[in-house]
């Protein structure tokens, strides 16, 4: 196997623009850039995403599949791996976090930001078609926006809806097998259709 | 024409730092004489830029000409293109390399008044001999004939506070902090960090230990002089080197890898009003550590550390917020001295409501 | 001499010393420079004595290196910038590690290098002895 | 040259030299990572450990922190201040971030991908695919009325602006008119009162759904905070006393002729009469050259 | 209205009683016989310490006024018990019309449309009309008693407990508040103290007496006096 | 308008406690009345107020009498979020704020502040805790105003004026500071703001304690005004009985931070039950 690997400068740089694309403009799907690299889990992007985000001074915690990405974050970032209630960034797999989510750090109404961000890996997303359809608006968005998701369950947007209570709460991040992202920050009304 | 800088900025920038080495005399100043003669310079400079380095803090004398502030500045601004490596072992001023060490609570404690490097005992007068007096490099060696050389024991000195502890003097330490290792108790980090209130009391010393040596003297000044009431008797002032330790990557031992002087002082609170004596009838400390030896902000730092540690803010010393805010020199320095950027567009805003208004004649609202 | 002491007294050894031997091994050995020396900063921690809280003070500028000689790994860091003392450290401390016949010589440098830090701080503690207060002749 | 210095020396780019975007690794990240937070909280003062930079504070730290982070080999970066490319803050900032980048900088407004401002929106319209960051000296809009920040912080929380509304009425009372002349306050998303930069009024309407994501960032003061593009952003305003732009009494750019520009007010060196000319000089010039802009 | 076994640590004991609607009780008895006590207990000023009063409202409901809550009780005596001091207690500051308007206010009816309901009682109550404007602290003792009457008169009580009201009165003002008490509407019952006989001939359908404290008869004004 | 005994509290309060200090589980069992103290003698804790219950019902004024240091300004100070009580609930009847069923203390700061916005109106015993003294008389009703979402500088002004002169300052002074009134005038001034935005429920500090009698009897007819004209149930704490007598029908004594008696205002009076209650009636009397 060839050895690829990530140029901590600008590998991440190039992906912090492609998500933060993606963050100002919630629904919208990006395709992140080119870049490959050796890890342990079937869809590479989530880690991409999370290696671009993490260091020490962070914490993370993965829902499912979880020792060899864990492993993996841990040596590749010096990041912390905590418990989901104290975790910064939460990648979850399978499509749903069985309700653990709403334990996720959603930030106070001085520090709001201090909520988890979390990383859904999902099979694919897209504009019209997908297991669950949202309809989105709120800055970021001229007039509405739709995105279909596949791989992520009803329920768990649901989950997330009762937690969301701006400005608190959690901003989301959907990341698929074909290195498409889209964002569902906080401040995104979204409901399912 | 030519008001609006159209073009000719970047060549108007070029020459006025081409004045600046015009001004310059011819005179070139080696790095190392700074370092080795505006000593408290290098050591006030390391301190506010929050990087111990004294080779490059006399460089950065030298390129500022002089002016601490902005030396520090250069400073800071290096230390943010250096990774940091990683934090050292804890350490404390118990075992420090004493060069000096006084206490004005006690006539005479164990271990002794050590007097020290200073001149705080010799008259202020200017000495024009020094004049054009280029320096002697073997006065060195005289001097270690004139000290003898006798073979002696390296003391370690037991603190002044912990014998007022020992004594049932001192307030308890809480547990938490006594018995707490680095793990548990994770210092604030202001420098990774933005401050927020209330501030622990990590972030409060790390602040103070950065903080403009003037300004610091000036609140410290003012809570001393009459807007607050923290006057300090000092315990103990300390000028010395601690060890630099850190872990061994491969042994994982704590191991040395050298020296970093500091100056540290610990005023007792008491006596004064506010700084009332605690709920259980004993003193409390403040606490001033610094690089190098810069007394008056170990000092001041000691009393800045009481002072915000009371209760009911009155005085601007008192205000953490106030405090902590305001005596970072390079934040100061370059906000105040950023009103000399261009202000055209905001200035114009405020000319069209200034018309606006006299436009507008009286200030009366009607009230239909 | 453990790795601990050793690793101690490369840091505070005086640099031409510990260049010259370096140049010698780098003349005859093949050396694999892991961590190139870099500048950087370590915090340092201080429990301040009044209520024993843990507090960052400021930074120090070191240098770290890394190399390997015959897989064995050599560490140095030293306080302030100085690239080629920390590669040299390393280079020393990976010569030791690997038996590298110049041992003996390095081992016979630090041992001198100790001494004369050694002395030297008797040198100064003797000054700073001279300005203790003897309350016993001002009474 | 030593063999130890040689091997040593190979460093230059490690020890003397600087990394890319001149931040280290980590600080960028943390940057990014609160610059993420900013744009899902609009208008939200995101507390970031700012870092020195060669810069003073308050000469534009804050928004070359956030330039220096986003920034990568191909963006295009224009730099301005009060309007000008060639202010002297802006040629300092540009000089400093081209030199740790190499990146490409122009003065034209639409082809810049990045653009730094001090004071100004550019007059040009901006596209989704720039990105404006402002340098903030003052991010709290609320400092004008309250000295604390643990008590602004509270008022943010609890949305408690009636303090705020209140110094506007009071103002109206006094001056028959509102006087805030830049730095106008603004709610974002409904939520969050913000400073938008002491950017005259002019700009603020500007703001409001623009297609354009806006970064602010105060160094001296250590807060990020975020406008995504189509976001609600209201001066503060009431129903018989509304928010007003800058009126310059139908005077035009004496340079290209402008009536729907900002204009810099000059006393003429002769006459000792006010002359106007453009703000955005190089809107000014894609104008006098005839450019559709 | 029922009065059964109520009893008062110096106050009174073992009182039992029932009042019918529209008849007037007149209770009589030396001073100190607990007749006020009994009184204020009604209007529970006075708490009983045992016993029960029960008082059948207007709707039908029956309410114990020895244990109706504080709301039960205020509520009632907003719109339906009225009580009538031995003086009037001056309200500061307030003009006579208004004082009589003030339990009007109290139901929320409109300032102009009480203080008509209060001319006209004052107008009834023959006094003066540029006293009506007037502090009635300026009042004569007959004077004050009317707006006192009337205060109590305008909410058109069910219940109205008389503390002597007649008590301080010259004969003529005596006459009028008399008359007033005659006059009031058939339906209202009345429970009050007199001193003067005479009085309570001429307007108690029955008498309760009090002494040492206890009931000591009741009966009709012939039989008692 | 008539609010009957079937009409909902417009405020229910209980086990409202709030002890200052480190506590211990003896706190509440060894102070109070029966004690004499307020200060726990195992741990020096002091209970302000423990275990208060009660209602008040629209339109209604309930007194709360008590000497210094009995713990009735605690009480409204707790209802304002002036200061967070240690223990108990509240629960206000809004019109328009959904269900009664929540906790005010449990609300989060941001709904705490709209509660306080919209549905209270709180006149403290000093008129610079009430007032900004440097803000104009009419800005000072205007930030009340303001906080409900006025945007209408002519409407608020209005407003201003017509609460100014149901408070009879005159409205040449509206755009005048307080800092230049007389205490009294001060004391209206944040009455007419207390009543900005027509609150459900007004607390009243001590509201004429320290001024002149003449003065302290035009503030309370203010407040019999504000009675008659609005819905607003009032907390008033008072420690002079006089001002009870004359504005309040139902009356709590407090002392050592419990309520000692509670009762028709003219029955604890007359006929007190409290031994306490009985001193303090006898000492003014």
């Amino acid at each position: 196997m060839r050895n690829w690997e990530f140029d901590v400068v600008f590998d991440s740089q190039r992906i912090f623009r492609s998500l933060l694309d993606a963050m100002a403009n919630p629904g919208c799907i990006i395709t992140l850039p080119d870049i490959r690299i050796n890890n342990p889990a079937a869809n590479m992007y989530p880690l991409l995403l999370l290696m671009t985000l993490l260091d020490h001074e962070v914490s993370f915690s993965v829902l499912d599949n979880g020792t060899p990405v864990t492993e993996h974050l841990k040596t590749n970032t010096g990041s912390k791996e905590s418990k989901l209630e104290n975790s910064d960034f939460i990648l979850v797999y399978g499509g749903s976090s069985h309700g653990l989510i709403r334990r996720a750090m959603v930030g106070t109404l001085e520090y709001p930001d201090e909520s988890a961000t979390v990383i859904y890996d999902t099979d694919s997303i897209g504009d019209i078609d997908g297991d669950v359809l949202l309809e989105l608006s709120g800055p970021g968005i001229a007039d509405k926006r739709r995105i279909g998701t596949s791989g992520i369950e009803q329920t768990e947007i649901e989950d997330v809806f009762t937690i969301q209570d701006y400005p608190l709460g959690l901003d989301l991040i959907f990341s698929d097998n074909a290195g498409r992202i889209a964002c569902i920050p906080r401040s995104t009304t979204m409901k399912v259709i | 024409m030519g008001y609006v800088p159209v073009k000719g900025g970047s060549e108007a920038i070029k020459n006025a730092g081409r004045l600046v080495d015009s001004l310059r005399s011819a005179h070139s100043m080696d790095v190392s004489q700074i370092q080795g003669r505006l000593r408290l310079s290098v050591d006030q400079v390391m301190g506010e830029g929050g990087l111990y380095a004294p080779e490059l803090a006399a460089l950065a004398i030298k390129q500022s000409d002089g002016d601490l502030v902005a030396a520090s500045f250069l400073i800071r601004a290096y230390r943010s293109t250096l990774p940091r490596i990683g934090y050292s072992e804890t350490s404390d001023t118990t075992d420090m390399f004493v060069l000096r060490r006084i206490s004005s609570a006690f006539k005479d404690i164990p271990g002794g008044q050590i007097l020290g490097p200073s001149i705080d005992y010799t008259e202020r007068l200017l000495d024009f001999e020094e004049r054009g007096v280029t320096d002697d490099c073997d006065a060195d060696d005289d001097a270690d004939q004139e000290f003898g050389s006798e073979k002696s024991d390296i003391p370690k000195f037991k603190k002044v506070s912990d014998l007022l502890r020992d004594n049932g003097l001192l307030e308890d330490v809480s547990a938490d902090n006594e018995t707490s290792d680095d793990a548990s108790n994770e210092p604030y980090d202001i420098t990774r960090e933005s401050i927020r209130f209330p501030a622990p009391r990590s972030a409060r010393l790390q602040t103070l230990a950065r903080g403009e040596t003037g300004a610091m003297l000036a609140l410290a000044y003012s809570s001393l002089r009459g807007y607050g009431s923290v006057h300090p008797t000092i315990a103990e002032l300390r000028v010395g080197h601690v060890q630099l330790r850190i872990k061994h990557p491969y042994t994982g031992n704590n191991v040395c890898i050298g020296d970093v002087p500091v100056t540290e002082c610990e005023g007792i609170l008491s006596g004064v009003g506010a700084t009332e004596i605690t709920a259980d009838n004993r003193f409390s400390l403040g606490y001033g550590l610094v690089f190098g030896q810069n007394e008056k902000k170990a000092i001041s730092m000691s009393i800045l550390d009481g002072t915000m540690g009371v209760s009911e803010p009155k005085t601007p010393a008192e205000d953490p917020e106030f405090v902590l805010y305001h005596i970072d020199g390079i934040d100061a320095m370059g906000f105040v001295e950023h009103l000399k950027l261009p202000h055209y567009v905001t200035f114009q805003s405020s000319l069209d409501r200034i018309r606006a208004v006299q436009g507008a004649g009286t200030g009366e609202v009607s009230d239909d | 001499m453990n790795r601990d002491k050793r690793f101690e007294l490369i840091a505070r050894a005086d640099s031409e010393r510990i260049c010259e031997i370096a140049e010698r091994i780098l003349a005859d050995t093949a050396v694999e420079v892991i961590k190139k020396p870099m500048g950087g900063m370590i915090m340092m921690r201080f429990r301040d004595t009044a209520e024993k809280c843990i507090f960052n003070l400021g930074e120090v500028l070191v240098t770290e290196a890394e190399v390997r000689i015959n897989e064995e790994l050599g560490y140095a860091m030293i306080i302030g910038k100085n690239p080629e003392s920390a590669l040299a450290g390393a280079i020393l401390d990976a010569a030791v590690e690997s038996g590298h016949p110049i041992t003996p010589e390095i081992m016979d440098l630090l041992k001198s290098e100790e001494l004369r830090i050694n002395k030297e701080l008797q040198k100064t503690w003797a000054k700073v002895a001279t300005t203790k207060v003897d309350f016993e002749v001002m009474v | 040259m030593t063999e130890l210095s040689t091997l040593a020396g190979t460093d230059s780019e490690a020890v003397e030299g600087y990394n890319f975007a001149f931040l280290d690794e980590f600080t960028k990240r943390e940057l990014r990572r609160k610059i993420l937070k900013a744009v899902a909280i609009p208008g939200y003062q995101v507390p970031f450990g700012s870092r020195e930079m060669p810069l003073a504070k308050g000469w534009g730290t804050g928004g070359i922190q956030v330039t220096l982070s986003i920034i990568g080999k191909s963006d295009v970066l224009k730099v301005i201040d009060q309007g000008s490319d060639e202010s002297v803050n802006a040629v300092n900032i540009r000089n400093l971030v081209s030199r740790m980048t190499g990146v490409k900088t122009t003065s034209d407004t639409s082809r810049a991908t990045i653009i730094q401002t001090r004071h100004r929106i550019p007059e040009e319209p901006l596209t989704k695919d720039q990105i404006l960051v402002f340098q903030v000296p003052f991010p709290e809009p609320l400092r004008t009325i309250e000295p604390s920040e643990q008590v602004t912080r509270r008022m943010h929380a609890e949305q408690d602006y009636s303090g705020m509304w209140l110094h506007l009425y009071e103002d109206i009372v006094k001056h028959g008119k509102i006087t805030i002349g830049a730095r106008y306050p603004c709610m974002v998303n409904g939520r969050h009162l913000m400073d938008p930069s002491p950017i005259p009024r002019w700009d603020v309407p500007r703001l409001h759904k623009s297609p354009v994501l806006h970064l602010f960032c105060a160094g001296r003061e250590k807060r990020i905070y975020a406008i995504p593009p189509h976001t609600l952003v209201e001066p503060l305003e009431f129903e018989d006393y509304r928010f007003e732009t800058e009126d310059f009494c139908g005077k035009v750019c004496e340079r290209c002729g402008s009536s729907d520009t900002f204009l810099d007010e000059i006393i003429d060196d002769a006459t000792g009469n006010p002359r106007y000319l453009c703000s955005d000089t190089s809107f000014c010039e894609k104008r006098q050259r005839g450019e559709d802009v | 209205m029922h009065v059964l076994g109520g009893k008062k640590i110096k106050g009174f004991e073992d009182v039992s009683f029932s009042v019918k609607r529209g008849e007037f009780l007149a209770i009589i008895g030396s001073s100190g016989s607990g007749k006020s006590s009994l009184l204020k207990c009604m209007y529970r000023t006075y708490l009983a310490d045992s016993g029960s009063m029960l008082y059948h409202g207007d709707s039908g409901s029956v309410i114990d006024l020895t244990t109706a809550s504080d709301h039960e009780i205020l509520a009632i005596r907003r719109n339906e018990v009225g009580y009538v001091s031995q003086l009037l207690q001056v309200v500061p500051r307030t003009i006579a019309v208004d004082v009589i308007a003030e339990p009007l206010l109290q139901r929320g009816i409109g300032i102009d449309d009480a203080r008509d309901a209060a001319s006209g009682y004052l107008a009834r109550l023959r006094i003066p009309e540029d006293l009506w404007d007037a502090y009635p602290s300026t009042f004569s003792g007959g004077e004050r008693q009317r707006v006192n009457i009337a205060r109590a008169l305008i909410r058109a009580p069910r219940l109205l407990l008389l503390d002597e009201p007649t008590s301080a009165l010259d004969p003529a003002s005596t006459a009028v508040v008399v008359g007033m008490l005659r006059g009031v509407n058939p339906g209202t019952t009345m429970i009050g103290i007199f001193h003067d006989l005479s009085v309570v001939r001429e307007l108690a359908d029955r008498v309760v007496v009090m002494k040492d404290n206890r009931m000591a008869g009741i009966g009709t004004p012939e039989e008692i006096l | 308008m008539t609010p009957t005994p079937a009409s909902a509290p417009a405020l229910r309060v209980n086990n409202l406690t709030k002890i200052y200090g480190s506590r211990c589980p003896d706190c509440i069992e060894n102070t109070g009345p029966d004690h004499g103290r307020n200060v726990c003698p195992a741990c020096g804790s002091v209970v302000a107020c423990a275990n208060i219950t009660f209602e008040v019902m629209p339109g209604e004024i309930l007194g709360i009498v008590g000497e210094s240091g009995s713990g009735k300004s605690t009480i409204v100070r707790c209802l304002h979020f002036d200061m967070e009580p240690t223990m108990g609930a509240a629960y206000l009847r809004c019109s328009g704020n959904g269900s009664d069923d929540a906790n005010i203390f449990q609300l989060n700061s941001q709904e705490m502040r709209a509660v306080r916005n919209q549905h209270l109106g709180m006149v403290y015993q000093n008129p610079q805790m009430g007032l900004r003294l440097d803000v104009t008389a009419g800005g000072n009703i205007a930030e009340k105003l303001l906080a409900a979402g006025w945007r209408n500088v002519g409407m608020i002004r209005d407003r201003g004026g017509l609460l100014l002169k149901r408070t009879e300052i005159p409205l040449e002074r509206m755009d005048e500071a307080p800092r230049n009134f007389s205490g009294g005038m001060q004391q209206r001034v944040q009455i007419a703001k207390a009543l900005a935005n027509d609150p459900d429920v007004l607390l009243l500090d001590e509201l004429t304690t320290g001024l002149d009698v003449s003065v302290q009897a035009r503030i309370l007819d203010l407040i019999k005004e504000i009675r008659r004209s609005t819905d607003a149930a009032m907390i008033l704490i008072t420690h002079d009985l006089g001002v009870i007598k004359l504005l309040s029908e139902r009356t709590i004594v407090l002392k050592d931070g419990r309520i000692v008696e509670t009762g028709l205002t003219d029955q604890i009076l007359e006929d007190p039950q409290h031994e306490y209650t009985q001193l303090l009636v006898n000492s003014v009397l």
